[in-house]
């Protein structure tokens, strides 16, 4: 009864890690991107997809237009306050399963431009990103890079489990608050439960006060 | 041994059906008949996904797609995976019903055409004698099945490229029946079958073909444009032109739904190339005597290729047509032109053998086609331009 | 007439077609990861720290002088400076970097603070392969991640790391000289009157 | 044609505007002509129609700030203090700007000449300034002016469509005004350092501390 | 022809139906088991460049496209009436073809009359 | 004021009365959309498709340049102008260069102005022919075009990526000269490259320069006027495709263009067709320049001595610099008070102020148009919002 069980048990999961496996890899294998480009690093993103360096050849060139029919969201350069509830907004419109890639510096952080007024300090502030790729721009080398990354984060992830991805589990959000725009600054800053600072970093700064000058 | 090749297909349906109770015989037959094409045009389609991307990559100085599987080959496979496992999102002030409908209705009408074409000699689902009229009835619930996602969306892009599809769809959608009816004066029959094997005898070395008759080139040509335009084909893909309105009617569809749409209108495209096949290259026919040993469903899928590399060919070259200029072209130019063709078949058909009807009804069509293209650029700039230097 | 520039056309991409099988220069895809194209010697991605010898903490040519922190246009390195003095190359105590960070997600990769370095102490890698998936860990670079060998600048920016070398190597030069000129000097005085106790900053180790 | 005789030529054809020419001391040498906001419109269509001068081409619009500085010169003066004559050091507190700027150049296509520099200066600083705007003479002014509005607050009176250029509808600062003080979103500024630092602490303080 | 010569077809529209719905229902399935649907008011909302949509799309559109429907019917209608024409060709005498050409010019004068009303040009 | 006359557009019927009209259809074309180059957006109102109404919407990419700037000192705002059009990085170094040039007074040596002439005129050839690519995506292609331009693009980035270390963001001009020298053997793969280049220019002409298709949509399309062009501000292949006879490397001769012969291309329609084609032109004068230069390039320094970089502070004034960028006149006007970073820092964007005109190209003409007009305005985000 016992050995019974035992091997009932190994067959069927046998069953789920090959479905995994296949899911993990059709998925991976055809990773569309969202036709977006933003800023600099869009340039790079189109030369990625041209003939020298040649995204197709992993099945990722069909750019879709229309954020229903992508998986991807390659947030490629500086997204303004203005711009980022468009974002956001077309990252909630994309279906699930959907990765972001966040390209060149003001992607991540703003990059050179993060002290601007009118410059959101990273996209992560409103909505998950998978994978960073710094640079200003990023060579496209680099987005491949990145892309290949991002196979390998999804060939890495459980289909059941508490250790699944968030649009597996129906617990975790698929949309997140789209900001609104205040009298001086979008409203919420940041969406607190995407974005965590560590919160070593500014008394690390605090230390500098003598050094800086 | 050649024709037990050629009929392979047939022989070993009919040595089934021997085993099958006589009350079940007609259910299983047309189950017999209707699954090998129900796998044969999917798998073409993925075949000819990759096909695609992989010549216009070739086309554009680099690979395409050769990571996923050998050579690239099983990227349909991890597109399908993929298209099954994403979400479906419905915009909340969608017309629930018929957004669901709609690439079901389209992926319905493109099988329903096969019913009536020749793959092979004797390989066909059913003889209808009035088949080449079922086929365009049939086919156009496509685009019935494009306005029913347009509209239902309710997104105004879906909506601008529903309307465009209507249009278009219903302006090509005379030209492609007029030019086949030169074909059906010279074969006196609608039956699809009958027009094929007419073709499929040769003088000399020579096919009957039809496109080799003036009147025939002229309807072949005229067919292949048309039929370009139906299946919503650059430089013809207006109701989903990416750069104007982003997807046109398919904007709103995702997951499996949107897979739905390009299995759809890839088959229309390979169901309208068959049947320019059909009615114009000599169906399954050997394009010489001597090379009828090959089998006859080769020659279709050969040529079927060929046409779809054709197609390949001009998206990977051609920019998209305006509205204005695609309505101008279809109602002034392919109307016209395809009527004046049946006036040059009925000619063809009166005067007697020889070169002077060649000579005559080529005269007929040509001055047709130069005197109608001049009527297209009447109002227009068009031409090309020298530049003067500032000194 | 009509369709002979659509034609025209055909026969361009036809050609390309065809000739993506015979000719490389009709195929210019580099099938990166694989195939990389040569390294440009010029190219420059993320600033690199230059140290000296084997030890990566000694050999450091950076002593903190915080100029590169007031150049860089984003602000994204931070330097604090060390209270004690080390030694350089040279032998002569200078200032280093108690931390030196650079945040990557910011750095605009201008080569600015390599221009203003008078020390030849920081200079542009050609380290490109760095997406993360950590944002906060995997962007911001620390000393020892910024620190890179001689040898490696050499390797990749040979000309001018020459140019660099030779520089050094002609100023430790003279400061040899001048060492020797001062300990000669010394020793002169030191013939005359009885040496002082050592400083405590000259001790060396 | 220099600023001088394009001067001349407008007080003769433009009667009663008050104009200036501002030195420009850099080596650059591009002087400029302050117009009086009351004849702007009028010194400007001169400019464009008028047939020796010709600017038919207005090139860039541009907007300044210049807040109120105060500088101080130090001159000694004879005072009587108690009766007697002293060297006294008096401080001479001068006010400078207090006003925005548009300044306009303009070039002649036709008689490839230019720059010519205008000038127009506010009253005051505060956020209901006019000056008249040149777009009805110039086409390409239309969004730079739009732009002026948008960030420094200029009204541009006789402006077609003035709306905001880059900022939202409902933003309320203008925010290339010197004093504009921008959103506190200084959440994570690991490698901060002077005026960035300061900000991150300023955040760090009001959020209550790390 | 028999009846059941059109049952082919009949087999043919199941088929293709199954192979249309069959996905969907696997798609279904899917998302039932392992990946949950989940709608919210952003999400399924009309896609407009990322901005909200406003204003509906369901308006009274332009006429100009519903008359090319139109005019379509007349033609498709007079197509059909070739068609049997066309079968029949091959035994026609001359006169009878004479006839048909009437016909045929007809359509011309249809068509060349829908030209000069303006109906076929696009705005 | 005759040139300000707006295009109106003759609906059939009234919208407001008449209650069989058809409605309009409020659409909003961007920011996300395929072909708006960027984060552009085009609030649209049609007509079934005719354009009955269009309002351009900027400022989802001000990233607020001019203000950054004012705390950067001279140098620090260098990289900066590299991300205005980021197509050209190399223009926009010159353009500044040369603004602060103006501002202080720094003569510039002979090499490093050749060595300006030829990077600036790499760089308009890779923008027009990727402009032309993006304008043929527009269209409709399925990315040909495009691929042929970024091949060639590729090929001058990496002559780019040799001189400076960088593909797209150079940051090569310093005020006074040029960063570096061009390293060995740098001129000698800049002159294969550009022996090669009428080869593309051939290829691509064959593609597309007769194509009936193409012809059909642009020609007549997206009129402006010489007048217009003028009044509203107009430069570059803009300008000169509606017949003004504008050339800043011949009405300034900044640098040192006049000791070149090349020839301005002049259209006669205004339309995009006429863009298109005095793009294509103008690459080929390029290539003559290029082989001029190439001829001439001197030995000698390429920074000027008594320019500091570091702790540069120019005199009180300010200054107006302009040249010719790839998408029309180019302009940086500084303030200084003798501080450090400028006083105030002002970009005249090409691409901003061509736009003045889209309004009126567009009206009345349908979407498919709209989407090629845009194309042909040769817009860069970057710089229009700044």
């Amino acid at each position: 009864m016992d050995e019974q069980l035992k091997s009932e048990l190994s067959r069927q999961g046998v069953v789920a890690t090959s479905l995994q496996e296949l899911y993990n890899w059709g998925r991976k294998s055809s990773l569309w991107p969202l036709n977006f480009g933003l800023a600099c690093c869009a340039i790079e993103m189109i030369a990625t997809t041209m003939a020298r360096y040649d995204l197709a050849r992993f099945g990722a060139e069909v750019f879709r237009p229309s954020p229903r029919q992508a998986d991807l969201m390659i947030v490629a350069g500086t997204v303004t306050k203005k711009m980022a509830p468009q974002v956001v907004r077309l990252y909630n419109q994309m279906p699930e399963p959907k990765y972001v890639i966040s390209m060149g510096a003001c992607a991540i952080s703003g990059g050179p431009f993060k002290q601007g007024y009118n410059v959101l300090k990273g996209i992560d502030r409103y909505i998950p990103v998978d994978v960073y790729i710094p640079g200003c721009p990023p060579r496209p080398e680099a987005l491949i890079d990145a892309f290949l990354l991002l196979q390998k984060k999804i060939d890495e992830q459980y289909l059941t489990g508490p250790n699944r991805p968030r649009h597996l589990n129906a617990d975790m959000p698929s949309e997140f608050v789209v900001p609104e725009f205040g009298e001086h600054d979008l409203e919420p800053t940041q969406n607190r439960d995407v974005w965590k600072v560590p919160l070593v970093n500014i008394s690390i700064a605090g230390k500098n006060e003598s050094g800086s000058d | 041994m050649p024709q037990i090749i050629d009929q392979i297909f047939v022989l070993l349906k009919h040595w089934l059906m021997g085993y099958i109770p006589a009350l079940l015989q007609p259910v299983v037959s047309a189950i017999l008949s209707v699954v090998p094409v129900l796998i044969a045009f999917p798998l073409l389609f993925a075949i000819t996904t990759v096909l695609e991307r992989k010549g216009l990559g070739r086309m554009q100085n680099r690979y395409g797609p050769n990571r996923v599987g050998p050579f690239g080959f099983l990227q349909p496979m991890a597109d399908g995976i993929k298209s099954l496992t994403k979400e479906d999102i419905i915009p909340r002030t969608a017309d629930h019903l018929v957004h669901l409908l709609a690439p079901v209705v389209i992926v319905i009408a493109s099988f329903l055409v096969y019913a009536v074409l020749p793959i092979g000699r004797n390989m066909v689902i059913v003889n209808l004698n009035a088949g080449v009229l079922f086929f365009f009835a049939v086919g156009s619930m496509v685009e019935l099945s494009v306005f029913m996602a347009g509209w239902s969306s309710r997104s105004k892009y879906s909506l601008l490229g529903a309307m465009r599809a209507i249009a278009q769809m219903i302006s090509y959608e005379i030209p492609l029946v007029l030019a086949s009816i030169v074909v059906i004066m010279a074969a006196g029959s609608l039956s699809t079958v009958t027009i094929v094997n007419l073709q499929a005898t040769y003088t000399g070395i020579w096919p009957h073909w039809y496109v080799f008759t003036p009147w025939g080139l002229t309807g072949f040509v005229i067919f292949m444009i048309a039929a370009t335009a139906e299946s919503n084909r650059c430089p013809f893909d207006l109701p989903e032109g990416e750069s104007e309105i982003i997807a046109g009617y398919y904007i709103e569809y995702s997951g499996f739904k949107f897979a739905l749409f390009f299995l759809g209108e890839y088959l229309g495209m390979f169901a309208t190339s068959a049947m320019a096949i059909t009615l114009f290259l000599g169906g399954w026919a050997a394009p010489f005597s001597f090379l009828t040993w090959i089998p006859s469903y080769v020659w279709f899928f050969t040529k079927l290729l060929a046409l779809i590399a054709v197609f390949i060919w001009i998206r990977g070259t051609l920019p998209r047509l305006r509205m204005d200029q695609l309505m101008n072209f279809a109602w002034k130019f392919m109307l016209p032109l395809s009527l004046i063709n049946i006036f040059a078949a009925g000619v063809w058909h009166y005067m007697p053998a020889g070169i002077s009807r060649w000579f005559v009804v080529t005269l007929i069509v040509a001055l047709a086609c130069i005197l109608l293209s001049r009527g297209l650029r009447r109002n227009k700039w068009f031409h090309v331009r020298t530049y003067r230097f500032a000194s | 007439m009509l369709g002979q520039g659509i034609l025209k056309g055909l026969i361009e991409t036809a050609r390309n077609f065809f000739g993506s099988y015979v000719n490389k220069d009709r195929l210019t895809t580099v099938q990166f990861p694989e195939e990389r194209l040569p390294q440009i010697e010029a190219t420059r991605d993320f600033p690199l720290l230059v140290y000296d010898g084997t030890d990566w903490q000694q050999g450091l040519r950076c002593v903190a002088c915080l100029i590169c922190e007031k150049a860089c246009p984003p602000q994204c390195i931070f330097i604090e400076k060390s209270t004690d003095k080390k030694p350089d190359a040279t032998g002569k105590p200078q200032f280093y970097p108690a931390r030196f960070d650079i945040d990557i997600s910011v750095c605009m990769s201008c080569q600015i603070c390599v221009e203003v370095c008078p020390f030849d102490a920081i200079k542009m890698d050609v380290e490109f392969e760095l997406s993360t998936t950590d944002r906060f860990g995997g962007l911001l670079l620390d000393k020892q991640q910024l620190a890179k060998s001689n040898e490696y600048y050499n390797r990749i920016h040979p000309t001018e790391a020459g140019a660099v070398d030779a520089a050094l190597a002609d100023e430790r030069a003279k400061a040899e000289a001048k060492l020797r000129q001062a300990a000669e000097a010394k020793a002169a005085a030191a013939a005359a009157t009885p040496p002082p106790p050592p400083a405590e900053k000259t001790v060396i180790q | 044609m220099n600023l001088e005789a394009i001067k001349s030529e407008i007080e003769a054809n433009v009667p009663g505007c008050q104009l200036e020419i501002i030195p420009n001391t850099s080596p650059s040498a591009q002087h400029s002509l302050l117009v009086d906001s009351a004849h702007a419109l009028t010194v400007a269509s001169f400019l464009r129609d008028g047939a020796t001068v010709r600017l038919d081409y207005c090139s860039n619009v541009t907007g300044i700030d210049w807040p109120v500085k105060e500088v101080s010169t130090k001159t000694k003066v004879k005072k009587i203090v108690d009766g007697v004559e002293k060297d006294v050091d008096e401080v001479v507190k001068t006010q400078t700007g207090g006003y925005l700027e548009a300044v306009y150049h303009l070039y002649s296509m036709e008689q490839r000449q230019g720059p010519v520099i205008l000038r127009m200066r506010t009253e005051d600083r505060t956020d209901r300034v006019h000056l008249p705007s040149f777009t009805p003479l110039w086409r390409s002014a239309d969004f730079q002016e739009r732009e002026i509005f948008d960030l420094f607050g200029i009204i541009f009176d006789g402006h077609p469509d003035l709306r905001r250029l880059l900022m939202w509808e409902g933003f309320v600062d203008h925010p290339m005004r010197r004093d504009y003080v921008d959103p506190d979103d200084y959440e994570y500024e690991p490698t901060a350092h002077d005026e960035v630092l300061k900000r991150a602490r300023e955040h760090q303080s009001a959020e209550g501390g790390l | 022809m028999t009846n059941h010569s059109y049952l082919p077809i009949l087999v043919l529209l199941i088929g293709g139906a199954g192979f249309a719905i069959g996905p969907l229902v696997l798609a279904w399935i899917w998302a039932k088991k392992y990946s949950p649907q989940k709608s919210g008011p952003s999400k399924n909302a009309v896609y407009e460049c990322g901005l909200e949509s406003s204003g509906d799309a369901w308006i009274k559109f332009k006429p100009g496209y519903y008359l090319y429907a139109i005019v379509f019917l007349i033609f498709d209608v007079e197509a059909v009436f070739l068609l049997p024409f066309a079968v029949a060709f091959g035994g026609f005498t001359a006169a009878q073809s004479i006839d048909m050409l009437v016909f045929l010019l007809l359509l011309v004068a249809g068509l060349v009359w829908a030209c000069e009303k303006k109906i076929l040009s696009w705005s | 004021m005759s040139v300000l006359t707006e295009t109106t557009v003759a609906l059939s019927s009234d919208p407001t009365t008449d209650p069989n009209a058809s409605q309009l259809l409020e659409v909003s074309m961007g920011p996300q959309h395929p072909s708006t180059h960027g984060v552009f957006r085009m609030d649209v109102a049609l007509d079934g498709e005719q354009v009955v109404k269009l309002k351009p919407v900027f400022g989802y990419l001000h990233r607020n340049h001019e203000k950054i700037a004012e705390s950067q000192n001279y140098l620090g705002c260098m990289p900066y102008t590299d991300r205005l059009d980021y197509i050209c990085s190399i223009t926009n170094n010159w353009a500044y260069a040369l603004a602060v040039e103006t501002l202080a007074g720094i003569k510039v040596p002979e090499r490093a102005e050749y060595l300006r002439v030829i990077t600036g005129e790499l760089t308009r050839l890779q923008n027009h022919a990727s402009l032309i690519g993006f304008l043929m995506q527009d269209m409709g292609t399925s990315g040909t075009p495009l691929m042929y331009a970024f091949r060639e693009r590729e090929k001058i980035l990496d002559l780019f990526e040799a001189l400076t270390g960088a593909r797209m963001m150079c940051n090569y001009m310093r005020f006074g000269g040029c960063r570096v020298d061009a390293p060995a053997g740098w001129l000698q793969q800049t002159q294969k490259v550009i022996d090669a280049f009428p080869k593309f220019l051939d290829e691509f002409e064959s593609l597309l320069r007769t194509n009936e298709i193409l012809m059909a949509r642009t020609q007549g399309v997206g009129r402006v006027s010489r007048e217009l062009a003028i009044n509203a501000g107009l430069t570059g292949p803009m300008a000169r495709a509606s017949g003004v006879n504008y050339d800043l490397r011949k009405v300034d001769s900044y640098g040192i263009y006049d000791r070149f012969s090349f020839r301005v291309p002049l259209g006669e329609f205004g339309d995009v067709y006429d863009r298109y084609m005095i793009r294509l032109l103008e690459m080929r004068e390029s290539v003559e320049i290029l082989k001029q230069a190439m001829r001439d390039i001197p030995s000698g320094p390429i920074m000027d001595p008594g320019t500091k970089i570091r702790g540069f502070r120019p005199k009180a004034g300010e200054a107006y610099g302009r040249i010719e960028a790839p998408k029309g006149e180019l302009g940086f006007y500084l303030i200084s008070d003798g501080t450090g970073n400028p006083y105030r820092f002002r970009v005249r964007p090409p691409s901003l102020i061509n736009l003045t005109v889209l309004e009126d190209m567009c009206l009345g003409r349908n979407v498919a148009d709209i989407v090629i007009i845009l194309g042909s305005v040769d817009i860069v985000l970057g710089e229009v919002d700044r």
